[in-house]
Order: C-alpha cells, then structure tokens, then sequence
C-alpha cells in the first residue's frame, strides 16, 4: 500500500466516493457490515456531543471548546482500530479517539468547563491527556515507543498532530528519533487546511504533507480523512507494519475542519462560502451513511433516533458535570508533586488563613 | 488595550519602513486576540503577514531580519508558547550585540499576552516576566494601562535593543482609557508612581496594579495611605524610584501573578534589603502566586491576587 | 565527581531495569566529560545509548518512556545547550503529574554541566538554576562534592518527580574525595551546614562553596566566624536551615555564579527578610556574577567570584 | 542539475575521481584554471592555518579549536562563489569561508584564545559570528533572506550546518520557513559524518540528507564535498537559481573530518583506521593538487614553498594575536546593550572599588 501510493506522486488513497459508492474495491478493508455500522454509529456519537459541547458552550457552560465536525471519520476509523494495549498519544481535536480510549463526555465536560479533574481520564488506559502545545506530543509517543520496544512488547502507538504542528521543531525531532529508533509508533496528521486561520499552503511548500516521510526513511501515505474505509484500512497496515517491527510509519489523513478552531474564532474571516460547499461534499458521515443505506444496513429513522438518543445521553453526561462537586483548594497543590514540597503545604495553609478572615469579614 | 497596541503598531509602521510585523495569525486574521488588526489591509502582505506555525524559527527569523536593518516586531500567541523559542531569546535574540561587539544590533520586539483571569485553558494564563529578566542582553516591559502600552510599544520598537513585551491579556479590553492619536513614547525602565502615599509602597504592574487599586480604596477607608508604583519595566529595573518609596513609607509590599519562588517580589525585595536596609520598619511582604502551574479557571480564583486578598496581606504588614 | 556520578550511575542501572541513559555522545563516547564512561559496555546499548543532536526530542522522549514506567536519565552537553528542550521541560516534564492527577509520573533525571571557570568558549559557562527554579512542578539538584553527587543523584532517579540535576563541571575532577562504594542516597530538599560559625551566614552550592572555603581561610585570621551552608537543592529551597543560621549569626551572604538580578541569591534574600526580619543586623548581601552574559576566557576572571572577592564582600557585610 | 541528480535517487554528484581525473566532463563547471589554481592556493593556506591552530592549541596557547582537516573544499569552493553582496551565516567548521567573507585569521586566534574581540570579525562584511548552539544561525539565515527579498535585493545567503545539526528542529523550521517564504538562502550541510561520537547512520534514518528538501519542497542535492569542482558547480547552481527568485536549495556536501571534533575530543574512540584510510583516499587537497599537478598548473616544489610562505604567515598573524593588549573590564559590559542600563554601570563602579581594594591589599 505504501508503495502504491507513493507520496511523491502526491496520489491520494480513498475508497469510497461522495455518494458512498466503492470505488477502489481492491483497497477495501476486509470489516464486517457490523463493524461499519457499529463506527457509523461511534462517529455520529461523537458528532452528537461534538455539536452539543458547542452549543454548551454558547451557553457559556464551558469556557472553550475545539469542534471536531467534518473531521470525524479520522477519529472513527482509529477508534476501530486501536486495541486495548495500544497507546494514544493526543493532540485536542480527536473526540471520537479519545472516547474508544475510555475517556468520558464527562471528563471532557469537565476539562472544558476549567476543572482539572478532567484533564486525567481517570478510567482510560494507556491514554495521553489532551496536549495543546503543538507537536510537543509527539515525542512523548515516541519515548512510549521505545518503551514498548524496550520491554519487548507487540504494543503500537498512535499521535496525532495537525497541519499547523508539523511546522513545529518538535514534529521533525519526533519523526526523527522515531524512525532511527525504529519504534512502532503511527504518526496521524489531521490535515484539516487551516492552523486556525493560516491555509497549509502558508504552512509549507511541500507536495502534501504524507511526502515529509522521506526526510525519515519511514513509509508515508496520503489518504482520504473523510473516507472512512480508506483511513481503516490505512491505520491496520500502518499497525500491522509497526507491531511487526519495521518502524513508525506517517500518514496524511486530509479532511476539512467545518466548524471553527475553537469556540472564540469566525472562520468567515479567512475561508469562502464556495470552498465550504466543497467540502460539505465530502462530508464523512454523511459518505459512510449513504454506503450503509445503499446496503441496507441503516436508515434515516434509525439515524433520528439514534441521534435522539445520544443527546440524552450527552446531556446526561454533561449534568454530570455541570453537578460535580467544586474544586478544592487542596486541588491546586496535591498534584505538583509525587512528592510534596514543605513550602507548598505552607502555602495552603497560608492561604487557608486568608480564607479564614474573608469569612470572618462577612 | 488592543486598541492602543494596535495604534502603537500602525504609527511605527506608517514610520519607518523597517518595521515589519508577523507571527501565527498575525495577518489576515490580525492576531487570536485582534491586536493586530486591520494592519494587513493597510500595510500589505509584504509588512504584515502569517507566518508558520513554530515559535523558534518566528524569534530566529526575526534575528536575522535584525541583523539585515529590518526592525520586526513578531508577535507570539500566549506565554505559554513562547518557549519553543527560549533557545533563540537565550542563546541569539539577546546575545548578537554582545557577540559581534556592537557590529550588530537586534532591534526586534517580542509581544506576547501573558497572565491569568480570563478563564483560559491550561499553558494560557501563566506569567513568566522573571524568567525573561533574568537573561542578560535583553529587556522586558509590561503595560498596565492603554496608554502606557502605546507609549512603551513605541520606545520598544524604536529601541535597539531586543524588547520583550508582554502584555496583560486580562485588561486587554477591561479597562477604557482614552488615548492620543498621535505619537508618543515612554521611556523604557522607569517605574511610575501611580498615586502617592505615606504609609507603603505597594509595586505592582500588568493587570496587578488595577487590582492593587481596588485594594486600596479598602485601605483608605482603615486609614492606610498607600504609594503605589507601576514597575512598567521588568528589566532593567527602576531601582531609584523603589528605593525612594521605601525610605519614604518604611514598608513594602509586592504584587505579581508570578509562582513565588525565584519571581520578580524576591528581586525587589532584595533591592530594598541591600538599598533601603534601615528603613524598613516591617518585612518585604511579597503576594504572588503559589508556586503551582497556575489552575484551569473552576480553581483559578485561589491563585489570582484579589483586592481581597491584597488588602488582607496589606493589613498584616501594617500590623507587623 | 565524574567518579561519583558514574558510580550513582552504575549502581542504579544495575539496581534498576527500568532506568536507561541516553544523550548526545553518551553511548560508545561516554559523554563529553566522560560521565557515562564504560556504562554502554556493561549494560549494553538498549540501556545507555547516542541519540541524535536534539535536546528537545531526548527531554520529551524521556517524558514519554517516563509515562510508560521507565526512568529515563538523560545528559544534555552543557547547561547553555538545553534551551532547545525548554518547552519539554516546562510545559510537560513538570506537568505531566498534575495535569493527569497523579495518574502518570514523570520520574526522570536531567542531568547537565553548569557554571564557568574551565576557560570554555560561548554558551559553555552558564549557570541558569534559577529559571529551572522556577519552574513549578520540577526539582533542581546542584552537588558541591563527589560525596554529594552520587548520594544526591541516587535520590534523584529514585524520586517519582522529574529533577534536574546540575552537575558543577568546574570541580568535575578538581575535588578529590574518597566515595563509598556502596549505594547511599542524600535527601533532595535538604540543605547542609559545611561548617558552623557564629557572625555571618554564607549560603552557597556547587563550585562557590570551595571557592567561600578559601575565602573562610582569610577570614578566620581576621577572626570571622563563618557559618557555611551548601544549599544542595534550589527547588525546594531549605529554608529552615538558612533561616535557622541566619536567626543565630545576624548576617548573611550569598554566593552564586548566576547573573544577579531574579537570581537564586534574590530567593534567599527574601526568605531571610520575610523569616529572620527581626534579626538581620546588616542587609543581606549578594555576591554573583554580574547581569552578562558570561565573559569568554580572558575576561571570566572579572565575572567569576574568587576567594579574595568573596573575602572582600564579608568583610564589608562584617563592617556594616 | 537538480533535477538529474534526484535525491531520492541516492545519486551522487561528482566532478573528478580520487585520482584527480574528470570523470564527468558534461558537469565541469567552466572556470578559469588560474581560478582553479586560487581555490586550491586557498585550500592549501587554509588547511596550513588549520593543523597549525591544532598544535597551538596543544601547546596551550588556544583553548579549543574545531578542525577543519579534510573539509576544505566546502569552504574552499565557498569562497570562489560568494560575491560581495552575498551574505555568509556560518555554524564553526569553514575556516576557508570565513577567510573568503573578511575574517582574519587573528580575529579567530583571538577568538578561540578567548578574547570577544574575535568574535565581531570587525572588518567582514555580511559574515554573521560563529553560531555554537547547533543549528540555530539557521533561521537567521532565514531571516535575512527575508530582508532581501523586502529589500528587492539580489544577494543571497549561505548557511552552513553539520550533519548532526540537521536533526535539530530549528533545522526543520529553517527549511520550512525557507521555502514557504521563497527565500535566496542556501543551506549545506557538511555532512563529515559524525557528530562528535556519533555516526551519522545513527543521526538519521533516511537514504541521504539531500533527500530531506522533498519534505520542504526545495531542490536538493548530493554532491562530493571533497571534490572542488562538484561543489562549485553545486554551489554555483543554487546561487544562480536563489539568485533569480527560485527559493532556496539544500545541498549535502559528503566530506569527512579527518582530524578530532575538536582538540579534546579522541576519535579513535569510534571510529576504524581502515575506515580513515578509505577516507584518506578522497581527500579534497591531494584531488585537487593531482588535478593541477596533471594540467600542469602546480609542482610539489611549488607546494612546499607556499606552504613555508603560508606558515610564516599564520604565525604572524597569531603572534599578532598572543600579543594584543589584553581584555579591559569594560569590555564585560560595554556591549551587553545598545542602550545600558544603569545597573550594569553601577556592577562595573563596584567591582572597579574591588580591584583598588585588592591592589591596597598588595
Ligand atoms: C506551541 C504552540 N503555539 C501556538 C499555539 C496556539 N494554537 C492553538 S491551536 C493552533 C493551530 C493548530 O493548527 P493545527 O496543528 O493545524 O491543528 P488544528 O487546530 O487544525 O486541529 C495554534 C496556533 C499552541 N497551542 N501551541
Ligand atoms: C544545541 C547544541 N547542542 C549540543 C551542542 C554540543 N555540540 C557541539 S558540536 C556538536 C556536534 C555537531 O555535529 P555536526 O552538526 O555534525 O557538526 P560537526 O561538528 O561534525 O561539524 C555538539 C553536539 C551544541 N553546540 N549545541
Ligand atoms: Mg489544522
Ligand atoms: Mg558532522
């Protein structure tokens, strides 16, 4: 596969089209109907909360927040293919990833609404906390990855970085020690055209990104991220590929960020009505639900009460949240240290004073 | 705020021809916080652009356009993401002039938003000012007012020498103040005594000083006069102007967003400790942030000074 | 002291499975200053190795195989080479813990030569502790002695919290001291009184303190008696012993090879003011380097403090 | 030329054999043999005032140097293209280079003896200090490229770094920004295949480094860095392209460093004697002396007697050096800023009090 769509030609993987129709069957995943509709489902979850957490937001119950609308299939192809023992290693805008880990809305509700206690994923394993320096996380997936090799695990590990983060110092040192440590360790740009406001062609002068694997001696491909079969089946070879010990690998997953960067930006400002009707084409959920309808496996009923459905259950998650008890003052000192300082217990207890007398002044 | 950064911008560009400015965003989109807006359309893509997305080489690419005669002025997105660029500040940005014995200069300005209070999201709130002082070949401002941001802005990018910027985001657009269309500047490294007073010097400066101001209409109303001094400059520091304070009032107290430990209050108590020694009638009080990476916002009220809380430490100083 | 912190080394690999050592040249080489010497040929090149020239990938590698329950000890060249990794060690290195509430740790060691008086060229002299200082969420260790080094970095890789250990390259083979061979650890946070004295306090660490030993020679014929602490840890500061001191002899002084202002010497000048005010009988006194960017070999001798400079700055204090 | 010698290829570009003999007289770049004769005379004053550094350095009158020894017909070739206009942002290892920019071999004696004075090269025009955190002076190349563009000039810069350096990120962010801005900036890499210690086969996992300008979409090119003529042609190429508003180019120059890292590093350490051989064989002086000797243009005689002229003169100039009046107080200060702050003054004032102090107590 790698070799077939060789970055340089700038050749691009897909599988199916705008309709949902198959147009590349020899490329096509072997994945039962079950399993599509099960990620169909998965992705319109998280389309759901996604679209929810905005409107949370709005209502000023969160204080930001980073839509992943348009780019779903990304998140819904790896959600599929990550096993437990697999690593995620995130960015922020990778919801549907982040849920098949094991975090929670309710976590995420949580981070979004200024509560730290949604930054650890308390119950999800072998998950990265959400990173917002860009590209600084990738190398942490790339230390796991020596680590798995280390200890001679079959583990593999997936990071994300967007097309703004591969700018960054830190994604050339990441893909760099990676393939010279060989390390199984898959490296997703979600290429979403925009770094907030700046167009990937301000971004770099390069083909396509997928090409920025030969500057490391590692396989890169370019694949459709709103095709939901073309990522699948390029995130299993990619895996299969780093477990068996041949090295990370890079892929290009291109897709279109519909909604804004993140809740306090107008994207009207930098891109046009033509080139959003564009892409509205290609949207990913709306391929895979006309491939299932065209199979019979799912209808636009089930969709609405499906989609019914989920808010409660969003809803209920953000309640959740929103009824959580509030932060302490000990929440701020009790985690800065595995092994706590003299001088941040005097600090608290200094603060505690404070506390003390404002209570007495009332 | 932006208002007045935006002006200072604008003046300095329609200027000199020199002078250009970029960063992330800074172009068509005029900055994640609109400071550079407009500017583009006025100036041309070739004066006001975006630029990729990666700090180091923002900062580098500006110490080469310095060295060739050009006076940029790049703009970094929070002061949580300067650091990828710390090697270029480090090693470069503040050591050129050194290094080639004055052949070169560096006239180059580093913005950046800085500090807590607007509910932001981690790596968005810290505040980092003596981190930037402590490096020698540098020097560091901070605005606490619409005007002062103009005034400084303009001696910043007139300077040349390399200037770190950092402007108190929280006040961007609290606080409303008329300011003059046309040019002026403010020199670089003299403090402002904001309002006389007998009793303590409190130095403060960013968005601290309208809290501390807030403070003191409690403090008046137990009596207690209070001098207050806006630093303006974090390097080099206005000894002078503390020092008189404190021979004067006998007590100080200082007022940063910083973590505590190694900040800007421990200098300026050692100032008055080494210049000031025998008129100190009670100890420096120094009120800070905690040395903890500063809170997402649902804990964030702990860490900030409050007029409160100000009031409070500023209680127990009198009372020493 | 590059014995004892091979030592400390070997003995954790050895003791550990899980610690691994990595670095530019610290593999086949065994570092620059030849601190990793022989390890790769004991415990074989998946536990000590080269990597390529990028301190930002070996710092945030070593976040992530932290994470994932090894304990990486990375060497960066010297202390003017890890600025590349500052935004790792800042923004993830200190975080990790609290940003997942103790659900990872980051046990890991950073480990670098600081500090001038080894005729090195530019970048290769510096001593940058109180920028890692204040840095919330890291430690920052400074040995004085083989002794120290080995027990110190001990503790260091067994801490769950990252550290950075600052190696004084200046008595790297200067000190001669015999080191028990066996494993001991000294405790991170606690500082040590060299020697006791009863009219002055001087705090100093790393290379200063041999160099305040001498001046201590000069002083005790002038029948001053100088109570030495070695700080051992900037972060966290032990302020009880300095505080403790202070309250018995009334003076202090303060000896670093930092820039001075926003310096480690400024921490410690206002921990005696805020905890001993009352018994301070002259104002603390800093003596560091001058706020330059450290000279190159003809000129260090003006930045570095010398016994005889040292000697002169206590008798002042002893004047005052 | 760029595009026959596609990187990905693996293809090396090369003018003349071990030999001395063309081997490729299509790509032999036309310059005058009295030109050719400069170059080498250049080389050869180059590599006299580098082996000579070398032992003042072990008679400790120097505290360091990085040597140059068998990496002479980078800068050598260097200093026949650049004009005037054209600026040169060096990284440590281009002895010849500085030399042709205006440096003076007393200016770098001073420099490596310790004294600042050295590091302005005060008579050099558009010749940036050596830059020792690696990788770095990159982005300033940058920089400038920037400027002449806005100035609507027609120079271009020359950047250098070692193959260690390029897996620095500011490296990547360097060849970024370069070709996203289309800046004149030239980036060679003297690929001498160590960093220190450390083989290149462990810096970087892909076929070659020339390869890496795909990932930036700027031409590359491998070319024999020990092989004058490849390199002119080389760098003559790229000037001309960047000259003409192409953007940049990113050019490998395989070389090999014959001596230590620097004076206190022991190479044999990590490396063969059979591997040093092998390398002895392609050494950029004795390629080009053959090649002179064979047309006629040298005779060893000739040789040896420059090489007592040369000697003579690398003594002078670093008698000129040993005896320059030494480094003044002031001088720690007087440059820290353009405008300086009081307190600096103040810091000299005191530890001037200091030093009569210390004469009374004499
Ligand atoms: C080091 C750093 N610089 C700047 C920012 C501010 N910032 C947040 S998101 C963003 C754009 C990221 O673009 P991209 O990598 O394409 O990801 P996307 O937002 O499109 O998913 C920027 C500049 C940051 N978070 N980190
Ligand atoms: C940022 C940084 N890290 C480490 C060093 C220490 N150091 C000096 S030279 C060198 C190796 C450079 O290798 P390369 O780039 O191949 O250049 P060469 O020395 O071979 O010319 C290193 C690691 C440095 N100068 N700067
Ligand atoms: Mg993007
Ligand atoms: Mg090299």
């Amino acid at each position: 596969m790698f070799k077939e769509y060789n970055p340089i030609e700038n050749k691009i993987f897909r599988i199916i089209d705008n309709e949902g129709k198959v147009i590349n069957t020899e490329g096509k995943p072997a994945i039962e109907d079950e399993k599509v509709l099960k990620a169909y489902k998965d992705m319109l979850f998280a389309r759901t909360a996604d679209i929810m957490a905005v409107s949370y937001q709005r209502q000023g119950r969160m204080y930001t927040y980073p839509p992943n609308y348009g780019q779903e299939a990304v998140s819904g192809a790896l959600a599929q293919i990550m096993r437990e023992e697999d690593w995620l290693v995130p960015a922020f805008r990778e919801l549907g990833a982040w849920l098949a880990k094991g975090a929670t809305l309710k976590d995420l509700f949580l981070y979004f609404k200024g509560n730290e206690e949604g930054t650890a994923f308390r119950n999800a394993k072998k998950l990265l906390p959400i990173s917002v320096p860009i590209a600084s996380q990738l190398l942490h997936a790339v230390g796991i990855g020596y680590s798995i090799n280390y200890k001679q695990e079959k583990d593999v590990v997936f990071t994300i970085v967007g097309d703004g983060g591969t700018s960054e110092g830190d994604f050339h040192e990441a893909l760099n020690f990676a393939a010279v440590w060989k390390v199984p360790v898959i490296f997703i740009v979600q290429n979403n055209q925009f770094a907030i406001s700046v167009p990937v062609k301000k971004q770099t002068a390069s083909v396509n990104i997928a090409v920025k694997s030969i500057a490391y001696g590692m396989p890169g491909i370019k694949v459709d991220g709103n095709d939901f079969f073309a990522m699948y089946a390029a995130l299993n070879r990619a895996q299969e590929f780093a477990r068996n010990g041949n090295g990370p690998v890079l892929i290009e997953a291109l897709t279109y960020r519909k909604g804004a960067h993140t809740t306090s930006d107008d994207p009207t400002k930098y891109r046009t009505k033509e080139e959003e009707e564009f892409w509205a084409q290609t949207d990913p959920l709306k391929r895979l639900f006309l491939y299932l309808k065209q199979k019979n496996l799912f209808s636009d009923n089930e969709e609405s009460e499906l989609i019914e459905q989920y808010k409660k259950e969003v809803d209920r998650q953000f309640d959740e949240a929103e009824n959580s008890p509030a932060t302490q003052l000990e929440d701020v000192f009790k985690y800065m240290y595995a092994d706590m300082p003299e001088d941040l217990k005097v600090q608290q207890m200094e603060y505690e004073k404070f506390l003390k007398w404002k209570e007495s002044q009332q | 705020m932006v208002q007045a950064v935006n002006n200072a911008l604008e003046i300095k560009l329609a200027d000199d021809e020199n002078v250009v400015i970029y960063g992330e965003d800074a172009g068509v989109e005029g900055g994640v916080f609109r400071v550079t807006e407009g500017l583009q359309q006025k100036f041309g893509e070739k004066r006001v652009f975006d630029s990729p997305l990666a700090e180091s080489a923002i900062v580098g690419t500006a110490v080469g356009m310095a060295i060739a005669g050009l006076r940029p002025v790049v703009e970094l997105q929070f002061c949580g993401f300067v650091y990828p660029a710390f090697n270029q500040i480090i090693s470069h940005a503040a050591r050129i002039h050194n290094r080639t014995r004055g052949k070169y200069k560096t006239p180059m300005v580093i913005r950046f938003p800085y500090g807590g209070g607007i509910n932001a999201l981690e790596h968005h709130s810290e505040s980092m000012e003596s981190i930037y002082g402590h490096i020698p070949g540098i020097k560091v401002v901070i605005p606490s007012t619409p005007y002062d941001a103009k005034g400084l802005l303009i001696s910043a990018i007139e300077s040349d020498d390399t200037v770190i910027f950092m402007e108190p985001k929280r006040i961007y657009r609290a606080i409303k103040q008329e300011v003059a269309e046309e040019k002026y500047s403010i020199p670089i490294g003299k403090a402002k005594v904001v309002s006389a007073g007998t009793d303590i010097t409190i130095v403060a400066y960013g968005a601290m000083i309208r809290e501390v101001q807030k403070a003191m209409v409690m403090a008046k109303s137990k009596n207690i006069s209070v001098e207050l001094i806006d630093l303006r400059t974090i390097y080099p520091l206005d000894k002078e102007t503390i020092v008189k304070s404190v021979q004067k009032t006998g007590r100080l107290m200082i007022v940063t967003e910083e973590p505590n430990t190694f900040g800007v209050a421990a200098e300026i108590t050692a100032i008055a400790n080494e210049e000031a020694f025998l008129y100190l009638e009670a100890p420096v009080k120094r009120v800070t942030g905690f040395d903890v990476i500063v809170p997402l916002p649902a804990s964030e009220h702990f860490y900030m000074q409050t007029p409160e809380k100000i009031f409070y430490e500023l209680e127990r100083v009198m009372k020493f």
